[in-house]
């Protein structure tokens, strides 16, 4: 057992780090990150010159084939891309979905000529690209979302709502998965095609969160016209398709986001306890702070064992899918004891005021909606229980039903 | 045993539902949370001053209606389920139930009658800091005359009337009352998780200000009060429960996935039958603190504290789970989830935080032993 | 608000306590009790000589109709006469179950005749009745059972085996559900019988429980024969019938078993806590205390509550199911507390040594235990989404088809 | 990034697991259970000598295998799994731990081979009341050549052949080694909640002992022997939770309620993906603490109680809510489920309760933060 990187590793990890420190600055504190201080706009620039530059410097796609403008590499690679990048305050974050997820659903399922036409454009950061699934009545039930396109002449008119779509405002394209034969079953009448998000009859409105923020869209399709050779995959295998997509969504060795267990035990020593003492030193906080050590650490520790098994060769289960279902709750209980400790003094979130520029208080927000987003913890402990454990699924009422006949409860 | 309101309590109860059901929609809530400029409702306010409720517990030697304390409880309730922005908690439980425990016949004379008829907001300016006030930290100094400091954050000290400041006195501390009136205090707004409810900053500078209760009583006045706050407080979080179990539920019923009521899935199911177990518990604590608020019962500091936890606990895990119910829709600005979540902190630690009151059990356990 | 009784219920509590001071001791220590103390049939003998003097005293079936021998008063008085009779050793165990569930069905459904054939001794404390209704394939899903009674001539014939059953040894009858056609749904196929204990082919087996000891019994059916007139509620009616002997499960307005926190927080004075001084004094521990009595509290006073609605003449809700829930999770969770608060020393369970004769090592075995008996914590969270909360049911995939052709999993 | 165990150890672990569901049934264990004057099999224990896993983690030079700690740790999931009812754990995570981070050259020569044979038990004698030894508290005293004073409990006091005992020596404390073949000491069979396990309270009364160790650093030893033995210990745990999890998994999809089997039920699927979850947890940092404890890295401390504190809590869960999900049958003395509740409690306290470790998580936290 070691914790050390492979040479081929090392010296990939060196290369990325020499790549990161030339074009990025190092992580500042949360309030100094680009994002924080640029204009939407100017962010975007600045996002597109930098994958511009990974690009350039090869390290863009890296796990794409070659002949897709890709590095050919193994995940182990991109894994270790992506812990240097996080070292730094790169811009990013607008790329992520579209060549995580939608850009290689399109190099899995669309026509040479259309790869040559899009993939280069998304790789250089030419275009962005966003990914529209989900349905204010398909959340859970992704399959059972009700967006219809319609067949007309070489072309589909789509007509429907997506919710929850990341960045569709500033997107040059987005992947939808729109139901095509409502008379066939749920899975069945589904079908996946690539839009131009500037086509006539998209409108895109941003969701207003409870955080009070606006990170995601609804995005409105009405008549909007798609040739059939936008089709990805075929019709009616929109599902198999949407699989592919969210495959890649798992391989998540990200950190957590919000404050963690550490960060929360040097505060304490700055605030009073139940005695009179520091909190740091309040034996029931202790206890506490012991547990959300074991399973920061056990999720940090479980990652290892992925990218263990990535730098073997190796594809890592769906066992990942703990980490959402530990990191969103504990979150929400690390940042309630915070708030708590605090008493009356909690409250603030004015700036100057709230200890941390009110990190706590936001992360207490955010952890809410951490427990719904991309699986909730409901649906992430089915998905434990019957991939991993293999325990059957639940009584189905869906299967086998034409889509239209389907109990709505509308 | 008669371990249950009245049916006159509980007719009072449904009038204050549909009453404030209809005053106090959601909409009201909404227009102070999105208005910086608009510390509370005033049409509400004003409204509710018109039914009384304002005095309901105040003799009506003082131009009260000279109902007890059982009364107040039901309309907390109703209140706690409605959000009603408005300085209710802080004039009632805190600056009206202080004067009925330790005003002098002049204070009482001066203030309850005008309070009764909602031409004064109370407030109380006691924290200074992050933890709970202690004598050893308290900065602000009561000099017998006036008092200077300041106090942070203060609920409704922007639109205060009046304001009980704790202070140090002497080597001791006292609780004093201010006319906020008075020139020279310095209110500064302050932004906070629950919007709903108006908060500030207060800097007395050597601001007039009269001694409530005993001299050097500061913390022990304020304790006591604060014990009788815990039960009305626990009213309001037991009616915000029910509301988001009620919220939870009727989405659940409603709600389909994989063609069929979300509520049928033992996931969501299990979870709003533990939010009905933490309810009930918290209600029974709950009546509890009333029974021994209501007659000055011995019982009462024990009682308010199992009331206090009890009802904070559920009031958290009810509002959070209420929004994980919701999905996707209980994340979003316009639905009505985040309301209660706000809430729920905000009530949770204004008299301190539940660790602070599960010590206070313990501790009142140990002297009960004692006795 | 008030705690006080009624003129009449302080009357009758003030009676109860009388006759309690005159016929039996007072609460001793655990070990001291009257069961632990004396040979299961001395114990018996006790019981029914305790029995006949609360009939001859007016304190046997307190609720029931006055015609048949009851006492006809509301639930209330019941309730009262159990609170002052728990504060004595009373032997009232064996025949819990008999008056409390068995007696009552047959009261309900029972021909005249044989209403005056067995009520009188069962109140007067001359026979004790069980309850056969569980069995090793029928738990929580109680009208899954199995047991089959073929009609012969005027008589049954049973064959099967039951579950779970208190006193089946000692007992002279028993209600026993079985399933009279399997050709019905599951809930329209079972007849509700009383039987003989002592009849040829009953075979009583004691169950070894994880605790060690034997509280309950299999009961082994092999071609038990039944007259027709035994049947109670009519063939085919064995559902409903068995509803209206569980409906009286519902009253537990009882105590609750085992140590409270109040036993352990005194016994946490005398025992070391981390830091040197005693656990009584350690602040995470204090926490944990508060919690407990919240709950234990809360609980108490919910069933004040219960017990206002009755002395009101209302009837409670299944609010009471609320109970076991909390009770048998924080008994599991305070003992293992206990025990982990001594370290190496909590496993011991040696009288002399063990704190308190071992209860917290026992009770935190029968913890488990009690979080399954009479409805496990996930059939009661069931009860209360769709009982109180108006929930809807599961799918259910068992409605409308014959028993016969159900799946079994065998 | 090598986070896992190399090919030859899965191997080692694959033909343990094969070895022991042969010879280490469930009945082996209920034989012990059941017969109290049956402190261990020793059956199975001297196929365990004869399979040389005794001495897997001894050098050569001492007769043993000579294998390293990771080895140890793939037994000891193993073991743990298994539930086999023999001294291994104080034998070979304690006395041979014990001797080969503090034993004199002499000691090692002189035990390490025989216990590699099988041929010597050890036991540690630390305990003598409720709540960890303390050097205040501390009782049994070593007067430079012998030992005397009560311990209580002993885990494997009752068999064997050598115990390591913590006893006041002077102003401090020592560990001293004590050849159990003397006469005068005074061994008393204990009543247990874990029965697969013998334990006994042992009275020394000026029985000759040797030093283990510096002399006045029994607690510090103690403590970084526990240290070792938490790692190991853990991989037990996790391999008895990984059992509950498959019993209770096993048992969930072929048992049918209301014609479904129950793990189609949220209540149940729910249930075990926490199980499951707290399993990977706990697997992560007893990794982790093989890992340091396998190259003595300075993280040891830390990662040991990261390690006992994760097992502790997932072996508690699982053992716990493996009865749960077996309803009634998981209630009865015939079926598994009690072997594991029993058996995760012993090894949730023998080196002290979680409460305990949580403290030292924070503490040696502190330290490397101080660092």
């Amino acid at each position: 057992m070691d914790f050390n990187d492979t040479p081929q590793e090392a010296d990939y990890r060196a290369k990325a780090h020499a790549f990161l420190s030339a074009h990025v600055r190092p992580k500042g504190s949360e309030k100094e990150t680009l994002q924080k201080r640029l204009s939407e706009a100017v962010y975007l620039a600045a996002a597109k010159a930098y994958q511009k530059s990974k690009a350039e410097n090869g390290f863009a796609g890296i796990t794409w084939p070659k002949d897709q403008g890709g590095q050919g590499l193994s995940p182990i690679y991109s894994v270790i891309f992506g812990q240097e990048e996080s070292k730094f305050d790169a811009p990013a974050g607008p790329f992520t979905i579209g060549l995580g997820m939608c850009v290689p659903t399109v190099i899995a399922f669309a026509s040479s000529t259309q790869k040559e036409r899009f993939v280069g454009p998304a790789l250089r950061g030419d275009e962005i690209w966003c990914q529209l699934f989900s349905e204010p009545s398909a959340g859970s039930d992704v399959a059972g979302l009700k967006t219809r396109a319609v067949r007309d002449g070489d072309d589909w008119v789509i007509n429907g709502q997506k919710v929850w779509t990341s960045g569709a405002h500033y997107s040059d394209w987005g992947i939808v998965l729109v139901r095509t034969n409502p008379d066939k079953a749920k899975h069945k009448g589904l079908s996946m095609f690539f839009v131009d998000m500037k086509s006539q009859g998209i409108e895109v409105r941003p969701i207003h969160q409870m955080s009070g923020g606006s990170n995601f869209n609804e995005v409105y399709f009405t008549d909007v016209r798609v040739s059939n050779d936008q089709l990805l995959g075929g019709e009616g295998n929109g599902w198999s398709v949407a699989l592919v997509t969210l495959m890649n969504e798992r391989l998540a060795v990200g950190g957590s986001p919000g404050p963690d267990y550490k960060e929360i035990f040097d505060w304490a020593h700055h605030v009073p306890g139940l005695d009179g003492s520091t909190l740091a030193e309040d034996p029931s906080f202790r206890q506490k702070l012991a547990d959300w050590a074991v399973r920061a650490e056990g999720y940090k520790l479980a990652k290892f064992r992925t990218m263990t098994a990535l730098s073997k060769g190796e594809t890592p289960g769906p066992e990942s899918s703990i980490g959402k279902i530990i990191t969103a709750n504990q979150l929400q209980d690390m940042t309630n004891t915070a708030i708590e400790s605090m008493d009356h003094f909690g409250i603030i979130t004015e700036e100057g005021h709230a200890p941390r520029d009110g990190v706590f208080q936001q992360s207490f927000m955010w952890a809410a909606g951490l427990r719904i987003a991309g699986g909730t913890d409901e649906i992430l402990k089915n998905i434990i229980a019957e991939r991993i454990l293999g325990l059957p699924g639940d009584v189905r009422v869906d299967k086998d039903v034409a889509f239209k006949d389907l109990p709505t409860g509308h | 045993m008669n371990f249950d309101f009245s049916d006159d309590q509980k007719y009072l109860k449904g009038q204050a539902h549909k009453f404030l059901s209809e005053k106090a929609s959601m909409s009201s809530t909404r227009a102070v949370l999105e208005n910086d400029n608009m510390p509370f409702d005033t049409a509400l306010w004003a409204s509710i001053a018109e039914m009384g409720w304002l005095g309901a517990a105040i003799p009506e030697a003082y131009g009260g209606l000279g109902l007890g304390e059982l009364e107040l409880c039901v309309l907390a309730e109703e209140m706690g389920r409605s959000l009603a922005p408005v300085p209710w908690s802080s004039t009632v439980y805190l600056l009206a139930e202080a004067l009925k425990i330790a005003g002098r016949e002049s204070q009482k004379q001066e203030i309850l009658p005008k309070l009764a008829q909602g031409q004064i907001i109370g407030c109380v300016a006691a924290s200074e800091g992050p933890g709970e006030p202690r004598l050893e930290t308290l900065k602000s100094f009561f000099d017998g005359s006036t008092v200077s400091g300041t106090k942070i954050p203060v609920t409704d000290g922007d639109c205060a009337t009046h304001a009980l400041v704790l202070a140090k006195h002497g080597s001791a501390s006292s609780l004093v009352l201010v006319d906020m009136a008075h020139t020279g205090i310095t209110k500064t707004p302050l932004k906070t998780f629950d919007p709903t409810r108006s908060h500030a900053s207060l800097k007395f500078d050597q601001t007039p200000a009269q001694l409530i209760g005993e001299a050097g009583d500061g913390l022990g006045l304020l304790s006591r009060l604060y014990d009788r706050a815990a039960v009305l407080f626990a009213f309001e979080q037991i009616g915000g429960t029910a509301a988001c179990l009620d919220m939870a539920t009727a989405f659940a019923k409603t709600r389909f996935a994989f063609s069929r009521p979300i509520g049928s899935f033992q996931g969501i199911k299990h979870k709003l039958a533990d939010i009905y177990v933490a309810l009930e518990i918290a209600r029974s604590n709950a009546y509890y603190g009333a029974w021994a608020l209501s007659c000055d019962a011995p019982e009462l500091p024990l009682a308010a504290a199992l009331a206090r936890v009890g009802a904070c606990e559920a009031y958290y895990l009810a509002s959070k789970e209420n929004i994980q119910t919701h999905g996707g829709m209980g994340f979003t600005w316009d639905v009505d989830c985040h309301l209660f979540y706000r809430r729920a902190k905000l009530l949770a630690i204004q008299l301190g935080a539940p660790a602070l009151w599960k010590e206070k059990i313990v501790r009142r356990l140990e002297m009960r032993n004692a006795a």
